[in-house]
């Protein structure tokens, strides 16, 4: 079995299999997107085009062309038709921005850390108090806000708050860890659990003494930032209403917006995870998570390494946050749960700890079962159980299937098992990380 | 490994590629047949709060059952198809975008949370899809004016007065303390409350909020200590039912208060004595107890034979959310002469008259119930058996306070 | 008197409830001291009662809330630290185990309250029953999801443990769930009103008009914790299988060296820490009444903090640590409000936890009771 | 004298790490013999193999004419095979008393395990001082002595030990090698790893050289004491 | 004039005082070995003097500046690098990585170099990796750069170690037991290794050691200590034949012994 597929590999990704396989996916994926917009399967076959791409040998140009020409062009064409595309990207850069920044805490710098949903939530909420109006109804009750109130501020604003967000969450990063560092291991975990947690009790409390956060009401609406000016949006619309079949809608395009958006914050985070890796202080993180007494002899500050991993880590959810307040325009403090932080990290560990390509794909992985295939799934059951199928051999009718049955109820189940499956048969993760192979050190061999 | 794991990966796309196909000629064959119309319902069907997401649910599902006859009389295939928001936001958002995305579905029920709702009924805006809300009490829902969003339930800031209202004049109580749950929902009732008691020049002795479900001791013993008339707590019977037990076991008095959230059979099973001991318990609600509706009793009836389980909150709110909906896409499908578009079914159910479960239902320019009625029921059970036995002791007609200002 | 100290009766019986007592008398004393002395010093905020005079009134109360269901975090807490003092990792889904053992408890009493002899029975046999099978039922339960979730994964880094017991925690949270929509359509379980569990000890208190009333329930649920805890404490430190479990957790290799069956060892360990959770689900649900498939996350949550806080692995400390937590929090929760004049009020009472965590864990990075670091390099 | 442990073609394995490639080696009755070589030569691994805490993935292991090639660590020491472990394994937290009664854990007789006790502290005087320590406390030799001590409370036919002079001081690796000796008089097998081969040669029979997982050279002690390569490498002499 | 100068260091771990009055002197350029029984405070010492623990009492100077209360890693700044008892690398980092880690006080690029990648970090990069692996060859290693520490053999470990202290470029290069495990064969190279080190580089070598070959074979000057003092020190002749050391430690067999070897 396993020389069958290794060998099947290889056949595949020499000559010219690859760029034939990847262009086969490209374009059945594409058409069948395109011809029939709410299949699941076409969606997975286009969504899995990136993932081949990147395993592919295939010249780095034509590489970049056809990862560009699905970014730029196809994607957002095929997610106009059905919006919930792009939604599904959109939560996917969410959750690998966090994914990543979570990768530095705990794969880079081998600090577990339970509460790091805490620092999207300083980002989501800085932009949700500022771009709401939220801080001229300090004194008000939550739910009993005046309709009329003005915005505090311009929502152009945002472009600033991304940056402040990062700021802000870097600072509480370092917040929590400077009082921390002495603990270690489990302790840490259970440390930045509660932090976590303060953090989202803060965020359901401090409506009172002055309401800034409108406590479990949540804050809305918060302003999304302007989009481009009605002269280029008349471009775009022009060009795209052939493709689409109708022209687009503002709506739409603040999805393609977001989109993109997300697309260059995850572009930026991926540059700044793989550029701090392959340097000192990367180096330093994987030094302390190896054995910290070693680290601390070669003269590596271990304080402010890693009071550094906590920042850098943190400042990804800043930027994340103040982009997802402003997308979705509400945020709650059941955004922030316990349960969330656990999701990061299992998209980080499935992934594959300290593997940046390992977490994106764990954080698309995740978000993909969970709104879509899952879902998909227990649709379909659900459609089954309306109809007059029957399970061929044993002859049993879904309909008579007990309501407490019911596969939508139970998709939490199903996630359980694919974790404790997936640890035991793929304990280092889907990508594992490997470490960078040093051109000089292979020239000399 | 990767290596592996790739070629397993292409392997299985590759399946799903034959897949795909399949699916595409399924899904042309099945367009050819009767034309097909969905309603989706989005709530919380796993996780911790999914007691009542299923029971949305479920009343949706019996409703469509019991009530889509018209629709498929008229040659409609009228299917169910629920969503589960796991009761967070991203899910809720994602999926919005997923039902809105099916241009099968023309209307939708949901959801349980207004934290959910809100955004995801942005979605629904956007795309002109109407839907109907069985559970959110949060005035935002409806006050952003969308076309879109209705609810059959009442308003935070009319059900919290009304229930003041009941315990300052109909008991004369002198002092209250508030305890809420520290939900939208909870808080926000709370908050109607206090400021309605303290215009009354009611003593708040406390205010409390409290995620806690299990153990109430810290909560109960200043609250004992400061010795309330009335206690009144915003939240989900649930919770509740746990707290009035702790409360009267360690020797509190008084009367309980509470709103629509403890309308369940259910409580009286966690409550017990608690509930008709001391000053007793009444609750505010927008439907009579089942007693005083025949069609409720049915109702009850035949949701536990579907269901084998008697309905949970929300459960009736949810048949007549769908009930809406499905009278909304008749009249919107009768006046268009074909299956109607989402813009026609979403003007429909603003327009619709429906005979409820509880009451005729109407909406108001924002979506609200025009006027509600609202009850105050004592609580008489004990226990699940005798809920039945309830009074309506009280009751108030309250409107709208609309967008407010 | 040194023979006395190595006689079994003092070492297995007395020591450890004296230590008990010493430690619930200590922080219930301590932090009622700095309720006292912060009343004095809060006097003058609080306008419109007597600070002083309203705090004294509830302390008794708020010692006893405290204390009942700090013993109901230290019987979670020895479950965890159990299993980490010997494989060193964090057994998420014990609290599902604490979950389905109050379950199971409590469906027996709903049980022979539907055969209708709940009332004809003796209520200590009851309860005597319901611990019995919750034990070993939620014992059992452990030992599977180790054998199943855990041990495949042996040598493997420490986070993939981990993230299967996450796996494992939803998966029972929602196979309980299924199985009992399925028996009863719903899944809120009710304990059955029973027995004079929720009358009173009225004890009178010197100085004091009112008499303090103890809840029957809450005498119960502190003996039945001390008992557990003291024959906990036999079993790990009077018994040859306890000795091993030590040695395992100290040195496995070495431990299977000596004979001992390390694997069976491992499932003794789960299977001990199991039957803890599965009675304190039982003791937990004798004071919550309801319980539903969701129910063991904070109460979970709670004691594994107390673990941490008492310096996890070390079972002493995850008494201490259970007591520490339940009481602050009942401190916490009933005093705030009251104190800041409403501004803030019991919804701080985890932060009051988290900090006081936080604050210990600065101080003594190992916990109350851990093993200071940096001993060996 | 039969061969009482034989290893026939043995290969072990740590993950992808392959260990041992082919090891074949006997102890008979009543000798001392010993495995020398390098670090990462495989001696540790065989001993590890031959208790069973790695299984062999080729090859057989058998003690007294049976088959213990994939029988569990636990069972093999119960058919009295002592291995005492590098770096000595001492349980830190438990007291020399009860490290002691564990290395009795199969034996139910507190009467046995007392007089088995007593038999370890004629051997070690030193460490019946030490009865209510914690083994943690003990020093470097104090463990060593402990470890064997331990090893010895099952009254093993053979006892493998696992560098019983590493890390010790030069005073203290003569009392140990006295010891073994003193055993080996009196009728334990021992099957011995040392570094200092010249220690381990000079008080066993025969003895077997490792490198890189296989065995290249074997025979009397005496004669490998001469050999050159072995001098060269092993014994330092040019 | 002495490179490290410790007076009455003592360090306790609660009743116990694992070094007592420690007063030692290092000359530049010397390679000096501790030696003791297990248990004696060798490596306590050693820790003391790198800041890993903080001794109660006394003084510690390093070219005439005080080390008591600094942080190991400031310690290593000022130019002391160390191996350990027991291996210590970063099994999972690849070798030149590992002693580029040595390197960490010696490089100078900050964050906006490392996340613009400017001409200085690109610079700075290549230069300490083509150190890295002049270093590698330098303690004898070829062709191992790209792989995992923990993938190398004992040996091999033992010498990235080295190289990994020296890339920091110290004045006074710390060895804890650097030869336990090696065959005679092995610690023979080791001992030549020491020698260049000191003889090309001009850094100070401390050593801990247990191979009386060793010790006598490569220092200049020993000191011994047992329950934590120094009870004697002088030249590999003078403690060969010191009284109380034999007692303490050699015993008098291995003396013995060590003469017929040689």
């Amino acid at each position: 079995m396993k020389t069958l597929f290794s060998d099947l590999y290889k056949k595949l990704n020499t000559g010219f299999w690859p760029i034939l396989i990847v262009f086969a996916f490209l374009v059945v994926g594409s058409i069948s997107v395109y011809l029939s917009p709410r299949s699941l399967s076409a969606f997975l076959i286009l969504i899995t085009t990136p993932l081949i791409l990147y395993f592919m040998k295939i010249n780095m140009k034509i590489k970049i062309f056809i990862g560009l020409l699905l970014i730029i062009v196809i994607l957002p064409v095929l997610g106009i038709r059905n919006i919930f595309y792009l939604e599904v990207i959109f939560q996917m850069a969410v959750f690998a921005a966090l994914a990543l920044g979570l990768n530095i805490v705990v794969g880079m710098a081998g600090l577990l850390d339970l509460g790091y949903v805490a620092f999207y939530a300083v980002g989501a909420y800085a932009w949700a108090i500022f771009g709401s109006k939220q801080m001229s109804l300090l004194h008000s009750i939550p739910g009993a806000a005046p309709a009329n109130a003005p915005f505090f501020l311009d929502p152009r604003w945002f472009w600033l708050f991304i940056f402040l967000g990062v700021g802000l969450a870097a600072f509480t990063g370092i917040l929590l860890g400077l009082p921390v560092l002495r603990v270690k291991g489990d302790y840490l975990a259970i440390v930045t659990l509660g932090f976590g947690e303060v953090v989202r009790v803060l965020a359901l409390n401090l409506d009172k003494p002055i309401n800034l956060t409108n406590g479990p009401q949540g804050i809305t609406p918060i302003q999304r930032p302007p989009l481009p000016p009605e002269a280029v949006m008349q471009v775009f619309r022009n060009l795209l209403t052939p493709l689409v079949g109708h022209p687009p809608t503002d709506a739409e395009f603040y999805n393609v917006f977001f989109y993109f958006l997300a697309l260059v914050i995850i572009a930026i985070a991926i540059l700044v995870a793989t550029r701090l890796e392959d340097s000192r202080i990367g180096r330093a993180w994987t030094a302390i998570r190896e054995d910290e007494t070693a680290a601390i002899a070669m003269g590596i500050p271990l304080v402010k390494m890693k009071l550094a991993a906590f920042a850098a880590g943190a400042s990804f959810a800043g930027a994340v946050g103040a982009l997802y307040a402003a997308n979705r325009t509400f945020v709650s403090p059941e955004t922030f749960s316990f349960l969330q932080s656990i999701g990061v990290l299992t998209m980080v560990i499935l992934g594959g700890l300290g593997s940046i390509p390992g977490v994106i794909f764990g954080a698309a992985a995740v978000v993909l079962l969970n709104i879509q295939v899952l879902q998909n799934f227990s649709l379909y059951l659900s459609e089954l159980r309306q109809s007059d199928a029957v399970i061929p051999i044993i002859n049993f009718a879904w309909k008579n299937l007990s309501n407490q049955l019911d596969p939508a109820k139970y998709q939490k189940l199903v996630f359980g098992i694919i974790l404790v499956l997936m640890m035991i048969f793929r304990p280092s993760g889907l990508i594992p990380a490997e470490r960078r192979k040093r051109e000089l050190v292979e020239d000399k061999e | 490994m990767n290596k592996r794991l790739l070629a397993l990966l292409s392997v299985l796309v590759i399946a799903s590629m034959a897949l795909a196909a399949c699916g595409t000629t399924a899904a042309t064959e099945e367009a050819a047949g009767a034309v097909t119309i969905k309603i989706a319902t989005q709530s919380p069907l796993s996780g911790g709060q999914s007691l009542l997401g299923v029971a949305i649910k479920q009343g949706a599902e019996l409703a469509l059952e019991q009530l889509g006859g018209d629709l498929t009389g008229m040659g409609y295939d009228v299917q169910l198809a629920p969503y589960d928001d796991q009761a967070t936001p991203d899910v809720g958002v994602a999926n919005a975008k997923n039902i809105v995305a099916d241009t099968d579905i023309l209307c939708g029920v949901g959801h349980l949370n207004s934290g959910v709702m809100i955004p995801s009924s942005e979605e629904y805006h956007t795309a002109g899809l109407a839907f109907v809300s069985p559970a959110n009490t949060n005035p935002v829902v409806t006050t952003r004016g969308y076309l879109e969003v209705n609810r059959v339930v009442g308003r935070d800031d009319v059900q919290a007065p009304a229930a003041e209202e009941y315990a300052f004049t109909t008991l004369g109580a002198k002092s209250v303390y508030i305890i809420h749950d520290k939900t939208a929902y909870g808080q926000g009732v709370a908050e109607f409350f206090k400021a309605a008691a303290e215009e009354d020049g009611m003593e708040v002795l406390g205010f409390e909020g409290t995620e806690e479900t299990a153990n109430f001791d810290a909560i109960v013993t200043p609250l004992i200590a400061s010795n309330p008339d009335v206690v009144f707590f915003a939240g989900i019977y649930n919770q509740a039912g746990v707290f009035f037990k702790q409360a009267r076991d360690a020797g509190y008095e008084g009367t309980f208060l509470g709103t629509d959230g403890m309308d369940s059979s259910d409580l009286a099973d966690i409550a017990g004595d608690a509930l008709t001991s001391g000053g007793g318990m009444a609750y505010t609600t927008v439907a009579g107890p089942v007693s005083a509706y025949p069609k409720a009793a049915k109702f009850v009836e035949d949701y536990t034979a579907k269901f084998g389980a008697a309905p949970e909150a929300y459960a009736a709110q949810g048949y007549d959310s769908m009930g809406v909906c499905l009278a909304a896409i008749m009249a919107a499908a009768e006046a268009a002469g074909g299956k109607p578009t989402r813009a026609q079914v979403a003007e429909a159910v603003r327009a619709v008259s429906y005979d409820g479960l509880t009451s005729t239902i109407t909406f108001d320019e924002i979506g609200d119930l025009p006027t509600a009625k609202y009850f105050i029921i004592k609580v008489n059970a004990t226990s699940k058996d005798t809920w039945s036995t309830n009074e309506i002791i009280d009751s108030f007609d309250l409107p709208s306070p609309g967008k407010g200002e | 008197m040194k023979q006395f100290a190595a006689s079994p009766v003092y070492k297995f019986f007395l020591f450890p409830i004296g230590q008990i007592i010493m430690f619930a008398l200590g922080s219930s004393v301590g932090l009622s001291l700095i309720t006292v002395l912060l009343a004095y010093v809060f006097k003058f905020n609080v306008t419109n009662f007597d600070l002083v005079e309203r705090s004294l009134l509830i302390l008794p109360q708020v010692v006893i809330n405290g204390l009942t269901i700090g013993f109901v975090y230290s019987t979670i807490a020895l479950g965890y630290t159990m299993v980490y003092g010997v494989l060193e990792f964090i057994n998420f889904a014990h609290s599902e185990i604490f979950m389905v053992g109050g379950i199971v408890g409590v469906q027996l009493i709903a049980y022979f309250e539907h055969l209708g002899i709940l009332a004809t029975l003796n209520q200590y046999l009851v309860i005597a029953l319901a611990i019995i099978l919750a034990i070993i039922i939620s014992g059992s339960l452990a030992v599977t999801v180790e054998r199943v979730a855990y041990k495949p994964l042996r040598g493997a880094p420490k986070l993939v443990p981990l993230i299967s017991a996450i796996g494992m925690s939803f998966f029972l949270q929602d196979a309980v769930r299924l199985i009992l929509s399925l028996t009863t359509g719903e899944f809120n379980v009710i304990l059955p009103q029973f027995g004079t569990f929720d009358e009173f000890l009225l004890v009178a208190l010197p100085g004091m008009a009112d008499p303090l009333r103890i809840q029957i329930k809450s005498v119960i649920i502190v003996g039945i914790a001390v008992l557990m805890l003291v024959v906990l404490n036999f079993l790990v430190n009077g018994t040859k299988v306890g000795k091993a479990i030590r040695a395992v957790a100290q040195d496995r290799p070495s431990a299977s060296l000596m004979g001992i069956n390390v694997s069976q060892i491992i499932s003794i360990t789960f299977l001990v820490g199991g039957a803890l959770g599965g009675a304190a689900g039982v003791l937990f649900a004798l004071k919550a009444t309801k319980l539903d498939p969701f129910v063991g996350f904070f109460p979970g949550l709670k004691a594994f903090t107390s673990a941490v806080l008492g310096g996890i692995g070390n079972l002493t400390g995850a008494l201490l640590g259970g007591l520490v937590l339940g009481l602050l929090e009942s401190f916490a929760a009933s005093y705030l409000s009251i104190f800041t004049n409403g501004a803030f009020g019991a919804e701080y009472k985890d932060i009051f936890a988290f900090a006081i965590l936080i604050v210990v864990l600065i101080f003594r990075p190992s916990g109350l009771l851990g093993e200071t670091v940096g001993q060996k390099a | 004298m039969g061969k009482l442990l034989e290893l026939n073609n043995v290969h072990s394995y740590y993950g992808h790490i392959h260990a041992l490639k082919g090891i074949s080696l006997h102890v008979d009755e009543g000798e001392i013999v010993t495995l020398i070589g390098s670090n990462g030569a495989g001696k540790s691994s065989t001993l590890r193999t031959i208790s069973g805490i790695i299984h062999a993935r080729e090859g057989k292991v058998s003690f007294d004419g049976k088959d213990i090639t994939h029988i569990e660590p636990h069972n093999v020491v119960n058919m009295g095979l002592g291995h005492v472990p590098e770096g000595r394994g001492i349980f830190p937290k438990l007291t020399v008393q009860e490290n002691l009664e564990m290395g009795a854990y199969t034996i139910n007789d507190p009467k046995a395990i007392k007089e088995r006790i007593e038999l370890v502290f004629e051997l070690f005087p030193r460490l019946k001082e030490r009865i209510l320590q914690f083994g943690g406390t003990l020093s470097g030799g104090e463990q060593q002595m402990l470890a064997i001590g331990r090893g010895l409370m099952l009254n093993p036919r053979i006892l493998m030990l696992d560098e019983p002079s590493m890390g010790l001081a030069p005073v203290l690796v003569d009392l140990i090698f006295d010891t073994i000796k003193k055993l080996n008089d009196k009728g334990t097998t021992i099957l011995l790893v040392e570094q200092n081969a010249l220690m381990a040669l000079s008080i066993a029979h025969r003895g077997y050289v490792l490198q890189t997982g296989g065995i290249v050279l074997t025979d009397d002690a005496a004669k490998l004491k001469q050999n050159e390569m072995v001098q060269k490498t092993y014994l330092g002499i040019e | 004039m002495s490179l490290l100068q410790t007076t009455n260091v003592v360090k306790r771990f609660g009743g116990l005082i694992a070094v007592n009055k420690m007063t030692f002197s290092l000359d530049e350029g010397r390679i000096v070995s501790i030696i003791g029984p297990n248990g004696a405070g060798k490596t306590t010492f050693f820790n003391s003097l790198t800041g890993i623990y903080k001794p109660e009492e006394g003084q510690i100077q390093f070219k005439n500046h005080s080390l008591i209360g600094l942080r190991p890693d400031q310690v290593a700044a000022t130019g002391i690098a160390r191996t350990f008892q027991n291996i210590r690398l970063f099994g999972s980092m690849t070798v030149i990585e590992n002693i580029m880690v040595g390197m960490h006080i010696r490089l100078k690029q900050n964050p906006i170099d490392i996340l613009f990648r400017t001409r200085h970090f690109n610079a700075e990069e290549l230069e300490a990796e083509q150190r890295a692996s002049e270093w590698m060859e330098y303690v004898g290693l070829k062709n191992v750069g790209n792989e995992l520490a923990r993938n190398l053999p004992y040996g091999g470990q033992r010498r990235i170690e080295i190289a990994r202290a020296l890339a920091a470029n110290p004045t006074l290069l710390l060895l804890d037991e650097p030869t336990a495990g090696m065959n005679p064969n092995e610690s023979e190279d080791a001992i030549k290794l020491f020698r260049r080190i000191r003889d090309d580089k001009g850094i100070t070598i401390l050593m801990i050691e247990h191979d009386m070959r060793v010790v006598m074979g490569i220092s200049e000057y020993i000191s011994v200590m047992d329950y934590g003092e120094k009870i004697a020190e002088g030249t590999p002749q003078e403690i060969r034949s010191n009284q109380r050391v034999i007692e303490a430690y050699l015993g008098r067999g291995a003396a013995v012994a060590h003469e017929q070897k040689h």
